[in-house]
């Protein structure tokens, strides 16, 4: 079944995640920074289902916003600073900073204006019944190999994550 | 509202990573650098799955092992952070400023 | 012995660095004796090239070949590839008479960290020896800058007070020059292989082809090297390196650096610029700026020399004049001038080492250079001032010496090929004559107005040593330089042949002159007059 | 389903990652022991890993061997659905890796024992770091790669940060993991590009399709921007401008036995990833990315050398050197671009020779610096290094070596290497680029000599002589041996290289690389 | 033959007697070294009149040369150092040979040399018997002679050119002989100097030669010279005529390059006699009568010889009339002396030239030692106006310095009057027109001479003694060992003339005959040159002895003059008397007092070793200059290039200190914030500045590679 109302959904969704985006990057207090992150992401998963990508709009759901924001919420417990909140949030390089990104940008926003023909038009039908399945035979095949490797990834991580914050191993 | 396609979504997805540039760029709060990388990430997370609507679920594929990546990055850099927290009692990048020219 | 004699010669003085490293560094009497020993060997295992070669003397090429082109890394094409003509036999053997004539003379001059100063001396003199054994290019570049880290050491750590910014000002300097031989040197090499040969660095072949490059890049070709020579000689505009670097270096760094080091330059030009670029040398333009930087050189060098109150100062400077007139003599390109050339540099390493080996030995006595400081030396040391005066005399051109006979058949070259040349180089010989004796007036004559200098002990049998067979070889030249020319003879009239195809190398008859023929004046002798 | 998974996983697949595998496994045996392994025996963690990388080692030997017999895989064998290409490319940078490996644990042990930050997560994060590496350089599909890239670099963050009570280690690693993440994000931007213009993730298929792209429509740029963002991830790995900021503080707060260890096996699967994406990916934009590449070579060589001459501190003095190394690496893919033989082989030749010397200069250099660490002093400044020859007379002749070499004097390796690149830029006609490089050699000597100048000719701050583990020695040993050895008889290395880009044989790694 | 085929023996036995003082001088007694010394001398004088004895009848007569070649000395022998002379480009061979010539006038020279050498050897070891330093001086000695020989024996310029630079320096060391007088040390250095600049131009003039005939060999030039090949007046052959000449300026003091001669007076007496008085400067001569082939085929060449050597003479002896240093006199009237002898080559009369050499040898030696020994009986006193009646004290002295005066005086039938009438009627003969002038000159010159050379004899022997007491107590004649050389030189100065007794007396010139083959041909040449001449020549022929006659009487008259002068103004002279010049002309007086300020002009132009003001001008203001460069500008810009490399690095940094302490000083915060923004701009350290590169390099490269 095809989506409805696709272009009202995806404006609302993309100022969703744009708002989101605003807020995690000018909010003084990092929890709704991280809040607004949030939100955001939830915002991308329905994109992902309105792109016919169920499983990742689902790993999205799971992963990061049960997840990687659980710990980044945690840490920002762990490292909470009264002071943090009332000093300026801003380095002071921020005007170029701000000046530069916005300059990408543009740019960013011409080269897709000049380049848009040159993707191809046609939509791929996906069967979205079997996405998962489909997946997997990817993850499984083609990728298996770097599956497998993410997996020494995922621990690389926990290790470091351990080593680093523990106080002594 | 015409027909959406692969292009809107790269432009919100361009819009994200710019937001995230500006992020990392502008804040103090390492945390919230990291969270700027994230979305950085999360646009090319759209990116992805956007052209695996053209090309089939190789982009979908990517996007999943670019969580992962992201998960990972986010942990060991908290880790990081706090050992450097317990050292320095601060969270502001512009304080750490031991190593100069 | 006969094929692998200048393998031998090469080593010599490696071994005994090894041998060295495996001697306790307190023991210093030891490490002396074993330096000394090597060095002596070196030069006594020299020897026997002599004859080996005076037999070959006429024949024309590269003798003693050794190993062969391109056996070493045979994928880049680069070979342990050695021989040598007559002009770097000259310089062989000047090298190793030398090397043992100043580690010698530094028994007494080096008490700290005698050890490496012997082993990274060793070193030193393969790597000079290995540069003018070397026909093959990679090789020679090996050499080349291998041979720059012990001197720069020597300076660096046995030096005067400001002896690191000298050496570091001594190794920049010179590795300025010779980065960019090298892009030469690799240029050549690839254009040799684009003119469809197999890749090789081997100097005789690349002696066929280089000459095709078109005139072009030739010139920036000819550049590269140039710098790299001019550089090492030291020519004018690139010479500060070297008072810097005399001054601070313990005496026999002096000697070797004044001795050889800046021969390699010369040897350069002789062996590589000249035949490589046979048409930019022969270019008018190029040829002029080339006598001119030497002109300048000689004139400039003994004036700068005329006003030094540094003793070694002073003769540093009169070392670039008297390369100069060694430039002059490549420059003017015919027999005289390039046979007299390069025997104007061995007398040069010879006089000039003796001059430093003369400040030495007032410095090791009275541990200052200060001309002022001195005054009626004479009166107490009446062997030593004999000794100078006789090397003072060589070094300023006086005839039945050494000097002389260099001088004089280079500035008969350069005559030959365009007077006015000729009469700006000539007053250098007055000024040399002026610098050396004004110094000899304030060092020797007079009376001892310096308390200190009373006490001085004239020069002891060791130093008699040294200084024996540079006079020894002073006089030789100065008397019976005939075989030096017979010896030069071959290679110089192939390089003549090389850069200036119509010039006459052997004069038809012996007395030709003798009866005026009606020839008409060819166009190299036009050139002379107007 | 199980004749499924038999056929999604063949015997090539089991011999092409069995060296990572017995890697993994070794890491992970290293994680399990040292929960028993007491304080004072933790050198046997290294001794597990030093074993560890053997076993490796010994099967990339069989694999080379199993190649040399076997000359229908002069171009290697692909596994893992296309996704792998282990050949001689990916073999030379298997050594690389294993034996800077080998060298950085010798140099560890006593190392860590004086930082009291002695603990078996060292070696297994090294371990998996070469893991990541292997992949990288045998990837030739970006996912891969990408994973491998990340895998490399987290385990490399926290190496770096692995001294947790020195505040200049934490800042290091935060600053690295911040700008790297922050890399990785652009490349990853640029790679999901890639695939949008090209719908694969496959260097080869992704080469042909913008072949064709490219043909339809020259200079698209989405393309550019694609090639950019993913230059840029590129170009942050192996520290070239602007992107190489990050380097010298992360080489000066890391462990010194880690400096070296990035300095050299990190940057070397770098360049593996660059070589593979810029030569393969995105070979279709050359006329685009080479004169990037001479603007970001020179720029590199500028910036650095300038930088370094001021340092006083010699892990950064030495930091800014290897980026201006990476400088004339660099010139070797600008040769490489020009595209016409032999210019093209001999670049790449003298990036991979390049690569190999500066494997055992550096980690040499470093090992030095590393031995001057003791309980009380960092040894990192150019004081501590003053008048080492009278203190420790060996290790002082062993760094002028290095020193030597890496300022390219010959006899010693390093010349070897800027021979090559000299060599293949002269062919390319870059005759100024030439010149430019040569006399920043010069400042490369000059801070250099610095260095030699404070050991040999300076007198020392305090004379008590150095400890040096027998650990050290051997890793000194090694380098120094190979540092003298390829520079005087590089005969056989040249021809291991040509040998591993096919050149004068058949197939020709370079011919399939454009 | 055995003189003439060992005739390398002659030079170098003089050398063998060096080398033995200088190795093992120092151990040996001074009867040793002295009979080692002279002996060799002795010997070479033997050997010579041996040799020049076979040779008379080995030529008999033709003045072929005779020649020996030892080997090949510079040049690899056979033929293979080749190059295209250049007037007709034949290939020919850089070469020159240790080979040895004898012809009449070596003969003549080595005659002469060897002779005065060795009476100047006996003199000197009773002259120097009580210095220290005597081996050393004999060594120094005997290298002279051996320098001086080879320079007489050479057969090519080059070996002529090793003579001459040895004699230059033993002229070096024996000036600087004492060496503790920084005067004697500084005057060896002008000596040696000077000469080197003349040398200059010599060796220009060979070179010249070289590429020009090709060939440096006597023989061989003046057979090419002869050949007929070259028109009369060749700009080259000018050339190196004149290139020559400088050369024999600087060893004949000449002017420009006299000035080293009167300063060389430093040296021991002997030696003056001997190298500044007899043999060595006479080299000059030597040399140019050795190339009269060359210069006869140069006439501006000629005419510049003959008005230097013209103008040299009377200038020399102007100085020469007021100066009161005995040696200086004597100096002075050698420089005159000299340049007689180049005004007679100049004009063509060679043999004249010669002869006079020859004969001034003599007496000029005499005078020299006689002064040697008078100053040795003042013990060491040289000022003349400090002597006075030595007459009867020191009687043999007197005698044979007044012989000798009246020789170079030119009183009739000693050895002066005949060579120097010869020149001047030479003078008068060959050129017409303005040239008699130049007769003017030398005729003033002869009058000056018998002034200042009887003022010298009247002001030591006559009047009253003006010495202190304690030298005058002192006073005795010489030892034998010197009073002998004396008698014997002067019986030379007295009949040395009649050798060249003149046709128109009735005589017959042997010595011109002697030496007619070496320089008939020039005659020829020069009648040819100047064929107007030649009519007058013939018109002459007739009354010729008649003008002879009278210039002879007016040369007589010119040396009466001279003594009548000096009579009436010296013959009294009182420890009061005055200077007559001073007394009439004191400006003059001055001005010759101080040699018309040569000496000083020179240091100030070329020298430089006075500053005009603070500024230095000639060799040492430009070696202050190169010198500063050198520092400043050559070696300051190798140097600016290091510390701006390192400026350059370091530029961040800075720019930070910089601007923050502007902040500091000038709290102008408007003025410096923007400043102060960029400075924490490149504050460097922090990651976000980093990174903020990166996305600007990002930047750069999308907008060059897409909005190119």
């Amino acid at each position: 079944m095809t989506p409805i109302a696709t272009p009202f959904f995806f404006y609302l969704l993309a100022g969703t995640m744009i708002i989101g985006g605003v807020l995690v990057i000018t909010r003084r207090n990092a929890v709704h920074s991280a809040l607004a992150l949030i939100v955001a992401l939830l915002a991308q998963a329905g994109m992902y289902l309105m792109l016919y990508a169920p499983f990742v709009a689902a790993v999205q759901i799971i992963l990061y916003a049960g997840g990687i924001m659980v710990l980044f919420l945690f840490v920002i417990m762990l490292v909470n600073l009264e002071r943090a909140q009332k000093e300026r949030q801003f380095n002071r390089i921020w005007p170029v900073g701000l000046l530069s990104a916005f300059a990408l940008g543009l740019l960013f926003v011409g080269v897709y204006s000049k380049g848009k023909t040159l993707l191809p038009s046609e939509m791929m039908q996906i069967p979205e019944s079997s996405n998962t399945q489909e997946i997997a035979r990817y993850l499984y095949g083609n990728y298996m190999f770097a599956f497998e490797i993410a997996s020494l990834l995922l621990l690389v991580a926990i290790i470091g994550a351990v080593v680093m914050a523990k106080k002594r191993i | 509202m015409g027909e959406i396609t692969v292009l809107h979504y790269l432009v919100v997805a361009a819009a994200l990573f710019i937001l995230g540039v500006i992020g990392v760029l502008t804040r103090r709060n390492v945390v919230i650098i990291l969270m700027s990388i994230e979305l950085i990430l999360n646009a090319v997370n759209l990116n992805l799955v956007a052209f695996s609507r053209l090309y089939g679920l190789h982009g979908q594929v990517f996007s999943i092992f670019v969580i992962t990546d992201a998960a990972a990055e986010a942990a060991v850099g908290l880790g990081i952070l706090i050992a450097f927290f317990r050292n320095k009692e601060t969270i502001n990048v512009d304080e750490i400023d031991l190593l100069k020219w | 012995m006969q094929n692998h004699i200048l393998s031998i010669i090469l080593f010599t003085p490696l071994v005994g660095t090894f041998v060295l490293l495996l001697i306790p560094g307190e023991n210093k009497n030891a490490i002396r004796w074993i330096a000394n020993i090597f060095a002596l060997l070196g030069f006594l295992i020299s020897l026997p090239l002599v004859p080996m070669f005076w037999e070959k003397r006429f024949e024309v090429g590269f003798k003693f070949i050794e190993g062969a082109p391109s056996n070493w890394i045979p994928s880049i094409g680069a070979g342990y590839y050695l021989g040598i003509d007559g002009i770097s036999f000259l310089l062989i053997m000047l090298t190793t008479l030398l090397g043992w004539i100043s580690i010698l003379s530094s028994w007494t001059a080096i008490e700290n960290r005698v050890k490496e100063y012997y082993a990274w001396f060793l070193v030193l003199q393969t790597g000079m020896l290995g540069v003018f054994m070397a026909l093959d290019f990679f090789l020679f570049f090996v050499f080349w800058e291998a041979m720059l880290v012990p001197m720069y050491l020597l300076i660096g750590i046995w030096g005067g007070p400001r002896k690191l910014y000298a050496a570091i000002k001594f190794f920049l300097y010179t590795l300025l020059g010779s980065v960019l031989m090298l892009l030469g040197i690799i240029f050549l090499y690839y254009h040799h292989h684009s003119v469809g040969n197999p890749y090789t660095f081997s100097i005789p072949a690349l002696y066929q082809t280089a000459p095709g490059i078109e005139f072009k890049y030739a010139v920036w070709l000819f550049f590269a090297f140039f710098l790299g020579f001019a550089i090492k000689v030291p020519m004018f505009p690139f010479h500060t390196w070297l008072p810097d670097a005399h001054v601070e270096a313990p005496t026999a760094g002096s000697v070797i650096l004044a001795g050889v080091l800046l021969k390699m330059g010369t040897y350069g030009f002789v062996r590589f610029s000249l035949p490589l670029f046979p048409a930019v040398v022969m270019h008018p333009k190029v040829r002029g700026w080339m006598i001119g930087l030497s002109i300048v050189g000689i004139i400039y060098g003994a004036l700068v020399s005329l006003m030094q109150k540094d003793m070694k100062k002073l003769v540093a400077y009169s070392s670039v004049s008297h390369l100069g007139f060694c430039t002059l003599g490549i420059f003017a390109l015919n027999p005289a001038g390039l046979s007299g050339s390069v025997l104007q540099q061995i007398n040069h390493g010879i006089s000039t080492g003796a001059l430093f080996l003369i400040v030495g030995v007032l410095y090791e006595r009275r541990h200052t250079r200060e001309i002022a400081e001195y005054g009626g030396i004479s009166n107490v040391m009446p062997v030593y001032a004999t000794i100078t005066m006789i090397m003072f005399l060589s070094s300023m051109g006086l005839p039945l010496l050494n000097g002389f006979v260099g001088e004089f058949t280079i500035l008969q070259g350069t005559f030959l090929e365009n007077w006015k040349w000729a009469a700006w180089a000539v007053p250098g010989v007055v000024l040399a004559a002026a610098y050396l004796l004004w110094l000899y007036q304030r060092v020797f004559f007079g009376t001892v107005t310096n308390p200190k200098n009373e006490k001085l002990h004239d020069l002891n049998p060791r130093e008699l040593l040294c200084f024996a067979p540079l006079i020894i070889a002073a006089f030789w030249i100065g008397l019976f330089p005939k075989p030096f020319f017979e010896i030069l003879e071959q290679p110089v009239n192939k390089l003549v042949t090389q850069i200036r195809p119509n010039y006459p190398t052997a004069a038809t008859t012996v007395n030709a002159s003798a009866t005026p023929t009606a020839a008409a004046p060819s166009a190299d002798s036009a050139k002379g007059t107007h | 389903m199980l004749g499924q998974v038999a056929q999604l996983f063949s015997p090539t697949d089991y011999l092409l990652s069995l060296p990572i595998v017995l890697l993994t496994i070794f890491a992970l045996g290293i994680l399990i022991i040292d929960l028993w392994v007491p304080a004072e025996l933790k050198w046997f963690n290294a001794v597990t890993a030093f074993i560890g990388t053997l076993f490796s080692l010994y099967i990339v030997v069989k694999i080379h061997f199993f190649y040399l017999s076997a000359p229908s895989t002069a171009n290697g064998l692909v596994g893992f659905a296309q996704s792998m290409l282990l050949d001689r490319f990916a073999l030379y940078f298997y050594y690389l890796f294993l034996v800077a490996t080998l060298i950085a644990i010798l140099t560890s042990v006593r190392y860590l024992e004086i930082e009291r930050e002695h603990h078996g997560e060292y070696y297994a994060l090294m371990l998996f770091a070469v893991v990541g590496m292997m992949c990288m350089a045998s990837a030739i599909d970006v996912v891969l790669l990408f994973i491998g890239l990340e895998l490399m670099a987290i385990s490399t963050y926290v190496l770096v940060g692995f001294l947790r009570r020195d505040r200049r280690s934490n800042e290091a690693a935060l600053k690295y993991l911040l700008l790297g993440a922050f890399s990785s994000g652009i490349f990853a931007y640029g790679l999901s590009l890639l695939y949008g213009l090209t719908g694969s993730t496959n260097l080869f298929a992704i080469n042909q399709r913008l072949g064709q792209l490219l043909q339809i429509h020259p200079k698209d740029p989405i393309a550019i921007i694609a090639l950019i963002t993913t230059a840029t991830g590129l170009l942050f790995k192996i520290a070239a401008f602007p992107f190489h900021q990050w380097a010298p503080d992360a080489y000066e707060g890391a462990p010194t036995t880690i400096t070296g260890f990035m300095s050299v096996a990190v940057k070397a699967a770098a360049w593996a990833m660059l070589i593979r994406v810029l030569f393969i990916g995105f070979a279709p934009l050359q006329n685009v990315w080479v004169p990037m590449m001479i603007f970001v070579s020179i720029a590199t060589m500028t910036g650095a050398n300038l930088a370094a001459l001021t340092q006083t501190n010699t892990k950064r003095l030495l930091a800014y050197s290897s980026i201006a190394h990476v400088g004339y690496i660099l010139l070797g893919v600008v040769a490489f671009g020009s595209g016409q033989n032999p210019a093209a082989a001999d670049g790449l030749k003298g990036i991979l020779i390049y690569l190999l010397v500066y494997t055992f200069m550096n980690l040499g250099a470093f090992a030095v610096i590393a031995s001057l660490r003791r309980r009380d002093i960092i040894g990192d400044e150019i004081d501590d290094i003053a008048g080492l020859y009278s203190r420790a007379p060996f290790e002082a002749v062993l760094m002028l070596i290095f020193l030597l070499s890496l300022a390219g004097i010959p006899p010693m390796a390093g010349f070897l290497a800027k021979y090559f690149i000299f060599l293949s830029l002269i062919e390319s006609q870059h005759y100024v680029l030439a010149a430019v490089a040569v006399l920043y050699a010069l400042f490369g000597l000059y801070y250099y000599m610095k260095i030699a100048s404070a050991m040999f000719m300076r007198q020392p701050l305090e004379r008590e002589a150095l400890p040096v583990s027998w650990g050290m020695r051997i890793a000194l040993g090694i380098t120094a041996f190979a540092t003298i050895y390829i520079g005087i008889l590089p005969e056989q290395f040249i021809r291991a290289v040509n040998w591993t880009l096919g050149l004068n044989q058949v197939s020709s790694v370079i011919s399939q690389l454009k | 033959m055995l003189f003439l085929e060992n005739i390398w023996l002659i030079p170098l036995l003089p050398a063998f007697g060096a080398a033995l003082m200088f190795f093992f001088g120092r151990k040996l007694e001074k009867r040793t070294v002295s009979a080692v010394c002279v002996g060799a001398v002795a010997i070479a004088f033997i050997m010579s009149c041996g040799a020049v004895w076979q040779y008379t009848d080995y030529a008999h007569g033709t003045g072929t040369p005779y020649q020996k070649t030892m080997y090949t000395w510079l040049g690899s022998g056979d033929g293979h150092m080749a190059f295209p002379r250049s007037f007709d480009g034949a290939p020919s061979e850089f070469k020159a040979e240790a080979g040895f010539l004898l012809d009449p006038l070596s003969s003549i020279w080595l005659l002469f040399v060897t002779g005065v050498g060795m009476l100047i050897h006996i003199y000197s070891t009773g002259y120097m018997a009580h210095e220290g330093g005597y081996y050393r001086f004999f060594g120094y000695l005997n290298l002279f002679m051996f320098s001086m020989l080879t320079l007489i024996l050479a057969n090519n310029y080059v070996l002529l050119f090793v003579g001459w630079e040895g004699v230059g320096l033993c002229s070096y060391l024996l000036i600087g002989f004492y060496f503790h007088r920084h005067s004697a040390t500084t005057a060896g250095n002008k000596a040696f100097i000077v000469n080197r600049i003349g040398d200059a131009g010599f060796l220009l003039g060979m070179f010249t030669i070289v590429w020009y005939f090709g060939t440096l060999k006597f023989t061989e030039v003046n057979a090419l010279a002869r050949s007929g090949h070259f028109q009369i007046g060749d700009h080259v052959l000018t050339a190196a005529a004149l290139l020559m000449f400088v050369g024999a300026c600087g060893k004949s003091a000449q002017i420009p390059l006299y000035v080293w001669l009167p300063d060389a007076m430093e040296g021991p007496t002997p030696v003056s006699a001997l190298i500044h008085a007899a043999t060595m400067v006479t080299a000059g001569v030597y040399m140019v009568a050795r190339s009269n082939a060359i210069f006869v085929l140069a006439p501006t060449a000629m005419k510049t010889v003959a008005i230097v050597g013209a103008l040299t003479a009377i200038f020399a002896a102007s100085i020469g009339l007021v100066q009161n240093d005995i040696k200086r006199v004597l100096a002075y009237s050698t420089v005159s002396q000299l340049g007689y002898m180049f005004l007679a080559l100049g004009v063509g009369a060679f043999a004249a030239g010669v002869f006079h050499v020859f004969t001034h040898a003599f007496f000029k030696a005499l005078l020299f030692l006689g002064a040697g020994s008078v100053i040795h009986a003042m013990s060491g006193e040289q000022d003349m106006r400090n002597m006075g009646d030595l007459r009867a004290r020191t009687p043999v002295t007197f005698w044979t310095m007044f012989i000798a005066t009246l020789a170079i005086a030119g009183i009739p039938g000693l050895a002066g009057f005949f060579s120097k009438d010869e020149i001047l009627w030479q003078t008068w003969a060959s050129e017409g027109g303005a040239y008699r002038i130049l007769w003017f000159v030398g005729y003033a010159t002869a009058i000056m001479t018998a002034f200042y050379m009887f003022r010298l004899i009247y002001l030591t022997f006559y009047g009253q003694p003006r010495m202190s007491h304690e030298v005058e107590h002192h006073i005795h004649e010489s030892p034998k060992s010197m009073t002998i050389p004396l008698v014997i030189l002067a019986v030379c100065s007295v009949f040395a003339g009649y050798l060249g007794f003149p046709h128109s007396l009735k005589g017959s010139d042997r010595f011109g005959k002697f030496l007619e083959p070496v320089f008939a041909k020039e005659v020829k040449v020069l009648e040819a040159e100047r064929p107007g001449q030649l009519a007058a020549g013939e018109k002459e022929e007739e009354h010729t002895s008649g003008t002879e006659y009278l210039l002879m009487f007016l040369s007589v008259a010119a040396a009466a003059a001279g003594w009548g002068m000096a009579h009436r103004s010296y013959s009294r002279a009182a420890r009061d008397y005055r200077e007559p010049i001073a007394a009439s002309a004191p400006s003059l007086y001055n001005v010759l007092y101080n040699k018309w300020f040569v000496d000083e002009a020179y240091d100030y132009a070329f020298t430089g070793r006075r500053k005009v003001g603070d500024v230095r001008f000639g060799v040492l203001g430009l070696g202050d200059a190169s010198a500063w460069t050198d520092t400043n500008i050559v070696d300051g810009t190798v140097n600016a290039a290091g510390w701006l490399t390192r400026a350059t690095a370091s530029v961040s940094k800075w720019w930070d200190k910089w601007i923050i302490d502007g902040l500091l000083v000038n709290g102008a915060a408007y003025i410096t914030l923007p400043f102060a923004y960029i400075a924490r701009l490149t504050e460097w350290g922090l990651v976000q500045w980093y990174a903020l590169c990166m996305v600007i390099g990002l930047v750069g490269f999308v907008f060059y590679y897409v909005y190119r």
